[in-house]
């Protein structure tokens, strides 16, 4: 089965992206799809040889929540600031300390964090025990850090890492 | 109809995107600005596509944007990698 | 109703997408031009082409989503783009406002990481 | 319109000319890839111009444009991109076998950047 | 459709599906490889020989591809001119590559697939009825060959080689801009269709349709090396290996018999503004370049590099044949294309025998050691001489003479007469110094080790290609009454015409 | 076809030869002797036909379309010369076996003798002028290497080049002429020019013809000014010297003489031309010859005199004169031969050749000494020896001529002041050789030769006298004959005797005889003068200057043309492209501007192409930073991409997005082992001149774009939107011409895919350069090699590039997208992988080779062409249906489809191919740390 079906959230994912792709929802299109779902990941599983675990579907659909407002917050924001001119801004660059351990949650992290409000994350450390991200306009940068870590970074690590759902 | 004033409205700031973001590549003054300046081009032509389409009322667009999407972005992670090693496939 | 609904969309990404640009344009340093194109730009896009997807699903028969391919591209896309930028602008040590991370663990001249300077 | 193009094809004939003229294999691929831009745009609107009318056939489709040139264009577009490909990994070979990045393999006019 | 019917494609599709086929067998043992290749090379011969046995009546073979219609589809054209000109490529592939099968063709990779789509290149732009087929075959051509030039490497052969192939790249977008631009008049690319449609041009698109004509003229003129675009041949050919440069032989041909295809149909006599376009132009610049090419014989100081000069004098004999347009000095340039062919090719293939047993005196002409087997490498740079220079008794001799006879008619007489038969004695002078200083002004070598007796299969290709000259020599009758009749063929574009689009013109 | 094979059976013996010598030295000279009596023996039957006065002509087609065939005549000139030719070729034959030596290859010798042979027999055989100019040249190709035999010897070499070069000039002029007189007689045959002599004489091309004839025959002939090769020539041994120079090639000179005596003499021109050269040359060499110390050199320049003689003769035009001059020919070829020989005996026997050494040989060798006094004694014109009759004839004659013409005696007196000098140096071959005291530091001693190689010196000496004392009875029937086919007519009354009273001819001889015994006595004062004044003047000198002028001049107008600078081709190209193209324009008033209605312009397109145009500015400025320029040739890119969305065209589109990024990324991994930047161009002329060129270039191309899109058109399109969908299957037509109206164009595209892939691959093996540790600024690279956060995320879009790429493969026929684009899209997304996460992962991961894509998608491709053979139609004809499958619904297949998976393989198997390639090039593995 594995071997098989070696990600079958991809497969479901890319069957679904191939109705959307095609933009038709008729049988034909969903067999393609199912095929296209299964034959895809099988092809490439090389490339991807460790299989995603998602913990807690419910604090991933939380997590979504809030990254979907945040952007558009983070969009409002920027685009305000960027309207205020240049000369107000506090530019400052921010180091996370990381309790994330894989590379997929970092991954993620890191582009929920360039995504959302006022930061972008500019650097890993090279034992990715530290993300240094770039604030475009910050007065405590240590309640910016607690704030990625309580926000983003808590669910991030239920969702991929905890062992034991 | 109220798209057909929107419309060019619209072209016109994207059309002002593009120009400022060119504007940019044109300036610098750094590599990663320039990088910065063109990544954002092709997402400004992904959004002029969008009006385009909507505006001519016509699908044929859409491949292309994604296209542009998909590879404004190799574009824009090839460039950085060589600012970073010199050697992008190493 | 549709038509307000497509026109708040449409203006909506069009001014987002020129307020990206025009931070990209405006701001003083790199690294705070960074932002404006990754965030407001892409979800200046992203409404553009959620307008898209809702015009041709009125005009057509059936459903027209295709665009949301486009928009998940975008979204997975602009970040890392972004984080490569900032990693290769820090490399270079491109002039910031604000003071640059103290030792960047991962540029240091660590030599063991370092290449033969002979080759 | 029509000027506007014949403009952008002049430019950028202008622009190839004048980088494959230089000495060095580098400017001499870019000079390539602009003089192909400028013969594909060129060769394409020998189908003279059309707005909104793919050669896709379709019921509701109010025309169509020439698709014999795009047609051609993609056939050239393809081949110019083997052509560059290759004078790409010919100018490093030349690199390698000549000691430096001149066409003609000559040392005064490039003291080697800075490498 | 029977098997007949598929002649005219089989010459384009056997290289094809060899060089395929070679490609996976890459690592197949060697031997198998280079049997495959020569087998495949030697079966082009009588396929060749078929298509010229097909035409000869003065047949036009027209083979729709994908069964479309001309002027809509691709089709290709058999007529006289293209048969001959298989089978002088065929002929001479076989020698090339019975020379490269030596130990050359392991020289770099790919040799045997490059060497294969080169002649896929070679046959197709020799058969296909369509301009921008022309193009793309065009392409393929010199895309193998610019591997095959390179094939080998080495500081020498790199430069010339990045110069031929930027040279052509600019030449390949010359090419569109003037596909285009007759396409954008008249809308169709097929060959027969265009030259019915130029011929109809108003006067008001004169100049438009001259200028893309020329323009095209131009981009021919640099494949063929003529005046003042021949700066590519020589570094290219005096430093590429030895079978590539015999191959190469054809290739400033497929430039000559472009001018030749293209302009028979679109600037005959009755082509309304482009009657007679080439006029001014070719038969002069033939004449210049004859004249510079054998300037650069004589200045050459190598054998290679004076073998490639010949081969720039000689396409300047060729066009001017081909300049001066009419049926006999036609028929003299039909004749004299494959002679030329043969000849330099025989050159180029013995010369590298020559640089081998010099040991590292190579081809250059400064005094070196006595060779081994001297006589007969001596024997044989006689006679190959003899062959290039255009002394009786060889084919040369009669393709001049032809040309010198035809050119009784030409205005331009005595120019002809002057540049043909100055730069035939200054050709002799040149050579017979340099085969005095190769094989006279020996010393004995002290290390002879050193030096490579050249192996009896190494010189029977070149045996070879004289065969074909005195082959040429005894059988001139026939085959100078056929060269009239392909002239002839060509004089008339009508037939041409009429065979591909059925009346549709 | 005697005839044609009397003249093979030397070419064919030639091979003979030199195979007999495989056997021992002498075989050769036997097998030399056997044919050249085969030779003989083949025109022995037909020898009678001109004494019957019959001629023998023998035909036979080889190019009648251009009337060159093969035809022999046989009449009493031809019949003299080949009796000439073979029988003192027997006597060489006979000679050379002696006087070759153990380190001479005997072989090479009579092969050469004999090729040598045959083209002689073919000149003086030939009936077809052109077919006799074919031999013309043999001759001047076989004594080049007859000459050079002694190659290690630099004269020998020098002395080949040189005759090869003058006479091989006269080649050339030749056959002009001769052209040009087929021309005027419509044919290349003899009988057919005999009979058009007035024609000839009186068309406005005769004077050409005969400059161009006589200036084969006076290079041949080694006339005056073109005499100085023959001295030279005296490089080759002694049997040549006697045979080529002596009897035979300088005798193809007056052959065609006496050949086209009938139709091209008697007019003034001829008559100024050839007897003015004969005489300078008569003088000349006369003259020269009594101050040379070389044996040889005498010899070759009494040789240059007596041809000089004899085209004196048959200048003057008058039938006797030609009789005279004919058997002047006779006589010469025997008493110089003859001569030549004694020569070589006494070089071969005392090892020099030089009279200041060699003296009082007579003591030596007095039985030689007695031949060479006859064999002189006839040079000189003695009476009772053949030299004094047909000397005898030639003052007459010169006498006849000159009477009644003022100045009248100018003629007869430069004649007998010859006749003297003449006299003078057979006094000097005798004297200074056989007496004159006691020999000077000898190599060898000499003594009399082996008895064979006398024997042919003798058989000619006897015939010296007995053709002096009896001509009568021996030489006049050939004569006869011989004059006959010279004449073409009947003959003059003459009679030939040794005393015809006391007439003028007589006291010239008288005078000839005693001036040059008076000459040799004053011989020492005159030789000083000499060699202080004339002996200064050397053809051979201008001959050299001008060879060499030659080389200086061609290596000048290469090294000027041929710089072996690209930038040089570039320009010259770019030069002749806008001079073709400009040329029309300035010929016709063709209006640029057409009537065609144009689209109005939009604000967009003003603003995208006003950034296309700054960005190629931009990277036009920016070459030398050459990141920059790569960013800004990326905005050209997209801005085209984009007017191709605007004007229609989203497959051009979409291909040209993805070849941008795919280029991007090969000129990044190039520029990683260039030079980042370079220095500014020294040279600002080059700047401006490239400026103004790429200026007019760029308005040419804008020009012709601007003529094209303001004129209507007639296009072929209408029938592919048509058929499209009912021929094709498909609604994208594009791409179903791609893979269907034009398949073929593109099989031979991917074709080029393919080798440019394969083409990388060869350029690459062994290929590998030195990876720059530092960047342009000189800072380090940094230390990640694989950042891990696009590692992470490039990860996911592989699945998702893939499923895209699916997506335009399958919908291209009917929409936008295709193979291509697929296989582009596939390509760039596998090497995303390879940026994010390096070769060596990458390569764990899929295969590294990618030949066998290449291969598969090619053989797909062409196979779906060569499946329709099976139908019975075409190649690459295409068909497609639709099938109506339960669940899946109704689809469609088509033969294109599969087609284009063929394209796609290809495309990602080439460009992976590229990519890596390019990509492992640095020399060595990485010494970075792996992150994994
Ligand atoms: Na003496
Ligand atoms: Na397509």
């Amino acid at each position: 089965m594995r071997r098989l079906l070696p990600h079958p959230l991809l497969s479901l994912s890319l069957a679904l992206l191939w109705l959307l792709l095609v933009n038709e929802f008729s049988a034909g299109a969903l067999v393609l799809g199912a095929l296209l779902g299964w034959l895809i990941p099988f092809a490439t599983s090389r490339f991807w040889p460790e299989r995603i675990r998602i913990r807690h579907t419910g604090v991933l659909l939380r997590f979504l929540g809030v990254f979907f407002i945040d952007i558009v917050r983070g969009s409002f924001l920027v685009a305000w600031l960027i309207l205020k001119g240049p000369k107000r801004l506090r530019p400052a660059f921010v180091e996370v300390p990381l309790a994330l351990k894989t590379d997929l949650a970092i991954g993620l992290l890191a582009n929920t964090i360039s995504l959302t409000p006022g930061t972008v994350s500019a650097n890993l450390s090279a034992d990715k025990r530290t993300l240094i991200v770039h604030t475009l306009d910050t007065g405590d940068a240590a309640a910016l850090v607690a704030e990625i870590k309580q926000r983003y970074e808590t669910p991030l690590k239920q969702v991929f890492e905890e062992e034991n759902a | 109809m109220m798209l057909e004033t929107v419309i060019p409205i619209a072209y016109a700031l994207v059309a002002l995107a593009f120009l400022l973001s060119f504007w940019r590549l044109i300036q610098g003054p750094d590599a990663p600005d320039r990088i910065l300046a063109l990544d954002t081009l092709y997402v400004n032509t992904i959004a002029l596509l969008v009006l385009l389409g909507i505006h001519l009322g016509s699908a044929i667009y859409f491949e292309a944007a994604l296209l542009i999407a998909m590879m404004g972005f190799v574009g824009t992670v090839a460039l950085c990698k060589y600012l970073l090693r010199g050697d992008i496939i190493e | 109703m549709i038509d307000i609904l497509l026109s708040l969309l449409i203006l909506t990404g069009a001014i987002f997408t020129l307020i990206g640009s025009l931070g990209l344009a405006r701001l003083r340093d790199f690294y705070t031009r960074l932002h404006g194109p990754t965030k407001a730009t892409t979800l200046g896009v992203g409404c553009l082409l959620i307008a898209s997807a809702v015009h041709f699903s009125v005009r057509e028969e059936g459903v027209s989503l295709h665009e949301v391919l486009v928009t998940l591209f975008l979204f997975i896309t602009a970040p890392v783009s972004a984080h490569l930028l900032a990693k290769a602008a820090l490399h270079l040590k491109v002039k910031s406002l604000a003071a640059l991370p103290a030792q960047d663990t991962s540029t240091a001249p660590d030599p063991a990481l370092q290449r033969d300077p002979a080759d | 319109m029509e000027a506007l193009i014949a403009l952008v094809i002049g430019v950028l004939t202008a622009g190839g000319v004048f980088l494959a003229l230089r000495g060095q294999t580098f400017p001499v691929v870019l000079g390539l890839t602009l003089m192909s831009y400028a013969v594909n745009l060129f060769l394409f609107v020998m189908g003279r111009l059309a707005i909104g009318v793919p050669p896709v056939i379709s019921d509701a489709a109010q025309g169509y444009t020439d698709p014999l040139p795009q047609a051609l264009v993609l056939t050239a577009i393809v081949i110019s991109f083997g052509m560059t490909a290759f004078v790409i990994v010919l100018s490093l070979k030349a690199r390698a076998e000549l000691g430096n990045d001149h066409v003609d393999g000559h040392h005064e006019d490039s003291p080697e950047g800075r490498h | 459709m029977n098997a007949l019917a598929h002649l005219p494609i089989l010459p384009v599709v056997l290289p094809l599906l060899i060089g395929i086929l070679l490609l996976a067998l890459r690592s197949a043992p060697l031997a198998l490889q280079r049997g495959i290749s020569l087998a495949a090379a030697l079966a082009l011969i009588p396929l060749a020989l078929a298509l010229n046995d097909a035409t000869a009546d003065g047949t036009h073979l027209v083979y729709l591809l994908g069964n479309w219609v001309a002027p809509y589809g691709i089709v290709l054209v058999a007529d006289r001119l293209a048969a001959w000109m298989l089978l002088t490529t065929a002929l001479l592939a076989v020698f090339a590559l019975g020379y490269a099968v030596r130990g050359i063709d392991t020289q770099g990779r790919h040799f045997h697939v490059l060497f294969q789509l080169q002649l896929f290149g070679l046959n197709g732009a020799f058969l296909t009825g369509d301009l921008f087929n022309l193009f793309v075959f065009f392409e393929i051509l010199l895309l193998a060959s610019y591997g095959l030039v390179l094939h080998g490497g080495g500081r020498h052969r790199v430069k010339a080689g990045l110069h031929y192939v930027v040279i052509n790249l600019v030449g390949s977008t010359l090419f569109l801009f003037a596909v285009g631009t007759l396409y954008g008049v008249t809308g169709t690319l097929n060959m027969a269709d265009l030259a019915v449609k130029l011929a109809a041009t108003p006067a008001e698109h004169a100049a438009l349709v001259q200028s893309a004509a020329l323009l095209l003229f131009g981009v021919f003129a640099l494949k063929a090396a003529l005046l003042p675009l021949y700066l590519w041949l020589p570094a290219a050919y005096a430093h590429t290996s030895a079978p590539v440069a015999a191959l190469f032989a054809i290739m400033t041909k497929v430039g000559a018999y472009s001018i030749l295809r293209v302009y028979s149909l679109m600037a005959g006599e009755a082509a309304g503004p482009l009657t007679d376009l080439l006029d001014a132009w070719l038969a002069p610049l033939a004449l210049i370049t004859l004249a510079l090419g054998m300037a650069g014989a004589v200045a050459s100081t190598s054998l290679k590099q004076q073998a490639a000069y010949l081969v720039v004098a000689s396409i300047g004999t060729l066009l001017l044949a081909f300049g001066l347009g009419s049926a006999g000095a036609l028929a003299a340039g039909l004749y004299y294309l494959p002679h030329s062919t043969f000849a330099a090719a025989a050159l180029f293939l013995l010369a590298d025998s020559i640089a081998r047993a010099r040991g590292e005196r190579d081809d250059r002409f400064e005094s070196g050691p006595a060779l081994p087997r001297a006589r007969l490498l001596g024997g044989l740079f006689f006679i190959v001489a003899v062959a290039i220079t255009g002394l009786p008794p060889l084919s040369g001799f009669l393709g001049k003479f032809m040309l010198l006879q035809a050119a009784l008619d030409s205005p331009l007489l005595p120019w002809v007469w002057g540049v043909v038969l100055v730069t035939g004695l200054v050709s002799v002078i040149a050579l017979a110094r340099s085969g005095s200083l190769l094989f006279y002004r020996t010393y004995t070598a002290h290390d002879s080790a050193a030096l490579t007796s050249p192996a009896n299969a190494a010189l029977a290709p070149v045996v070879g290609l004289l065969g074909l000259l005195i082959g040429m020599v005894i059988w001139a009758g026939p085959l100078s009454d056929h060269a009239a009749a392909i002239a002839a063929q060509l004089l008339d574009p009508r037939q041409y015409i009429d065979a591909v689009l059925g009346g549709r013109g | 076809m005697t005839l044609f094979f009397a003249v093979m059976t030397p070419f064919v013996g030639a091979a003979l030869v030199a195979l007999a010598s495989r056997f021992g030295r002498s075989h050769s000279a036997w097998a030399a002797g056997a044919v050249t009596l085969a030779a003989l023996a083949l025109l022995a039957p037909s020898a009678h036909l001109p004494f019957a006065g019959e001629m023998l002509i023998q035909q036979r087609d080889w190019i009648p379309a251009l009337g060159l065939n093969l035809s022999f005549r046989l009449d009493g000139l031809a019949l003299l010369f080949a009796g000439l030719i073979l029988g003192i070729g027997l006597l060489i034959v006979l000679y050379a076996r002696y006087y070759l030596s153990e380190r001479d290859s005997m072989g090479r010798f009579y092969s050469y003798l004999m090729l040598f042979m045959g083209s002689m027999l073919g000149i003086v055989l030939s009936e077809n002028l052109i077919q006799l100019l074919i031999f013309w040249e043999l001759t001047s190709l076989s004594s080049f290497l007859l000459i050079s035999y002694w190659q290690h010897r630099e004269e020998a070499r020098h002395g080949a080049r040189m005759a090869l070069a003058v006479t091989g000039l006269g080649g050339f002029a030749m056959l002009g002429g001769f052209l040009l007189l087929g021309h005027i007689v419509g044919s290349y045959e003899l009988s057919d020019v005999f009979a058009s002599g007035d024609l000839i004489r009186e068309h406005p091309l005769y004077v050409p013809t005969l400059l161009l004839i006589l200036l084969g025959v006076f290079t041949k002939s080694a006339q005056f000014p073109f005499h100085f090769w023959l001295p030279h020539a005296m490089a080759a041994p002694t049997p040549v010297s006697a045979y080529l120079h002596s009897a035979t090639m300088v005798k193809a000179g007056v052959f065609l003489l006496a050949r086209l005596w009938p139709v091209l003499s008697g007019t003034p021109e001829w008559f100024w031309l050839v007897s003015g050269a004969g005489l300078a040359t008569l003088l000349l060499g006369a003259y020269v010859a009594l101050f040379k110390h070389d044996l040889k050199g005498l010899l070759a320049y009494s040789t240059i005199s007596h041809l000089g003689l004899i085209t004196l003769l048959f200048g003057l035009s008058t039938p006797l004169a030609a009789v005279a001059g004919v058997f002047h020919i006779i006589n010469h070829a025997i008493f110089k031969a003859s001569l030549f020989m004694a020569a070589g005996i006494i070089d071969h026997e005392s090892g020099t050749r030089d009279m200041r050494r060699l003296n009082g040989l007579w003591k030596f060798m007095p039985y030689t000494a007695t031949l060479a006094m006859v064999a002189a004694a006839a040079m000189a014109g003695v009476p009772l020896m053949n030299g004094f009759l047909s000397k005898e004839m030639f003052f007459a004659e010169a006498v006849h001529i000159a009477e009644g013409h003022i100045g009248g005696w100018l003629l007869p007196a430069l004649v007998t002041l010859a006749g003297a000098f003449a006299v003078a140096y057979s006094i000097r071959f005798i004297h200074d050789v056989f007496f004159n005291g006691e020999p000077v530091d000898l190599p060898k001693t000499p003594h009399e030769p082996p008895r064979w190689m006398k024997v042919p010196v003798e058989i000619l000496v006897v015939l010296c006298l007995v053709v002096g004392i009896a001509p009568a009875l021996t030489v006049a029937p050939l004569l006869a004959v011989a004059a006959e086919g010279t004449l073409q007519a009947a003959l003059p009354e003459y009679h030939l005797a040794l005393w015809h009273g006391i007439n003028p001819a007589l006291v010239m001889s008288l005078f000839a005889l005693v001036g040059g015994a008076l000459l040799y006595l004053s011989r020492h004062p005159l030789t000083a003068w000499h060699e202080r004044t004339l002996d200064r003047i050397d053809a051979r000198i201008a001959f050299n200057a001008l060879q060499d002028g030659l080389f200086a001049l061609s290596r000048g107008i290469t090294r000027l043309i041929d710089t072996g600078s690209l930038q040089r081709q570039v320009f010259l190209f770019l030069l002749a492209a806008l001079t073709l193209g400009i040329v029309p324009w300035l010929a016709n008033d063709t209006p640029l501007t057409g009537n065609r209605e144009g689209l109005p312009l939009d604000a967009v397109s003003l603003i995208a192409a006003g950034a296309l145009i700054v960005a190629t500015f931009a990277t036009v400025w920016w070459h030398r930073q050459r990141f920059i320029a790569l960013i800004t040739i990326g905005v050209v890119g997209l801005v085209v991409s984009l007017a191709f969305i605007k004007f229609s065209a989203p497959d051009l589109a979409l291909t040209q997005l993805s070849v941008e990024i795919v280029t991007i990324v090969l000129l990044l991994l190039a520029l990683y082992f260039l030079p980042q930047q370079a220095a500014p161009e020294k040279d600002r002329g080059r700047v401006w001149r490239d400026g103004v060129i790429a200026l007019v270039a760029g308005s040419g191309a804008a020009a012709l774009a601007w003529a094209v899109l303001t004129r209507p058109y007639d296009t072929i399109a209408g029938y592919f939107l048509e058929n499209s969908k009912p021929g094709g299957g498909g609604t994208n037509v594009v791409n179903v011409i791609l893979v269907d109206f034009r398949g073929y164009d593109t099989l031979g595209e991917i074709t080029v895919l393919a080798l440019a892939g394969l083409g990388i691959v060869a350029l690459l093996q062994g290929l590998q350069l030195n990876a720059p540790s530092r960047d342009a600024a000189g800072r380090s690279w940094d230390a990640d090699a694989h950042p891990a956060i696009m590692a992470t995320l490039t990860r996911i879009l592989l699945p998702l590039a893939l499923l895209v790429a699916v997506f335009i493969l399958l919908r291209g026929h009917n929409q936008p997208g295709g193979g291509f684009i697929a296989g582009l899209i596939t390509a760039v997304a596998l090497i995303v992988q390879y940026l994010a996460n390096g070769a060596a992962w990458t390569h764990q991961r899929m295969a590294s080779d990618s030949h066998p894509m290449i291969a598969w998608g090619l053989g797909i491709a062409t196979f779906t062409g060569l499946a329709s053979w099976a139908f019975d139609h075409p190649f690459l004809t295409s068909t497609f249906g639709y099938m109506n499958w339960p669940v899946v619904g109704k689809f469609e297949l088509a033969s294109a489809m599969v087609f284009d998976l063929g394209v796609f393989l290809v495309v990602v198997g080439a460009t992976l191919m590229i990519l890596t390639g390019l990509g492992s090039l640095h020399r060595g593995e990485p010494r970075t740390k792996e992150a994994r």
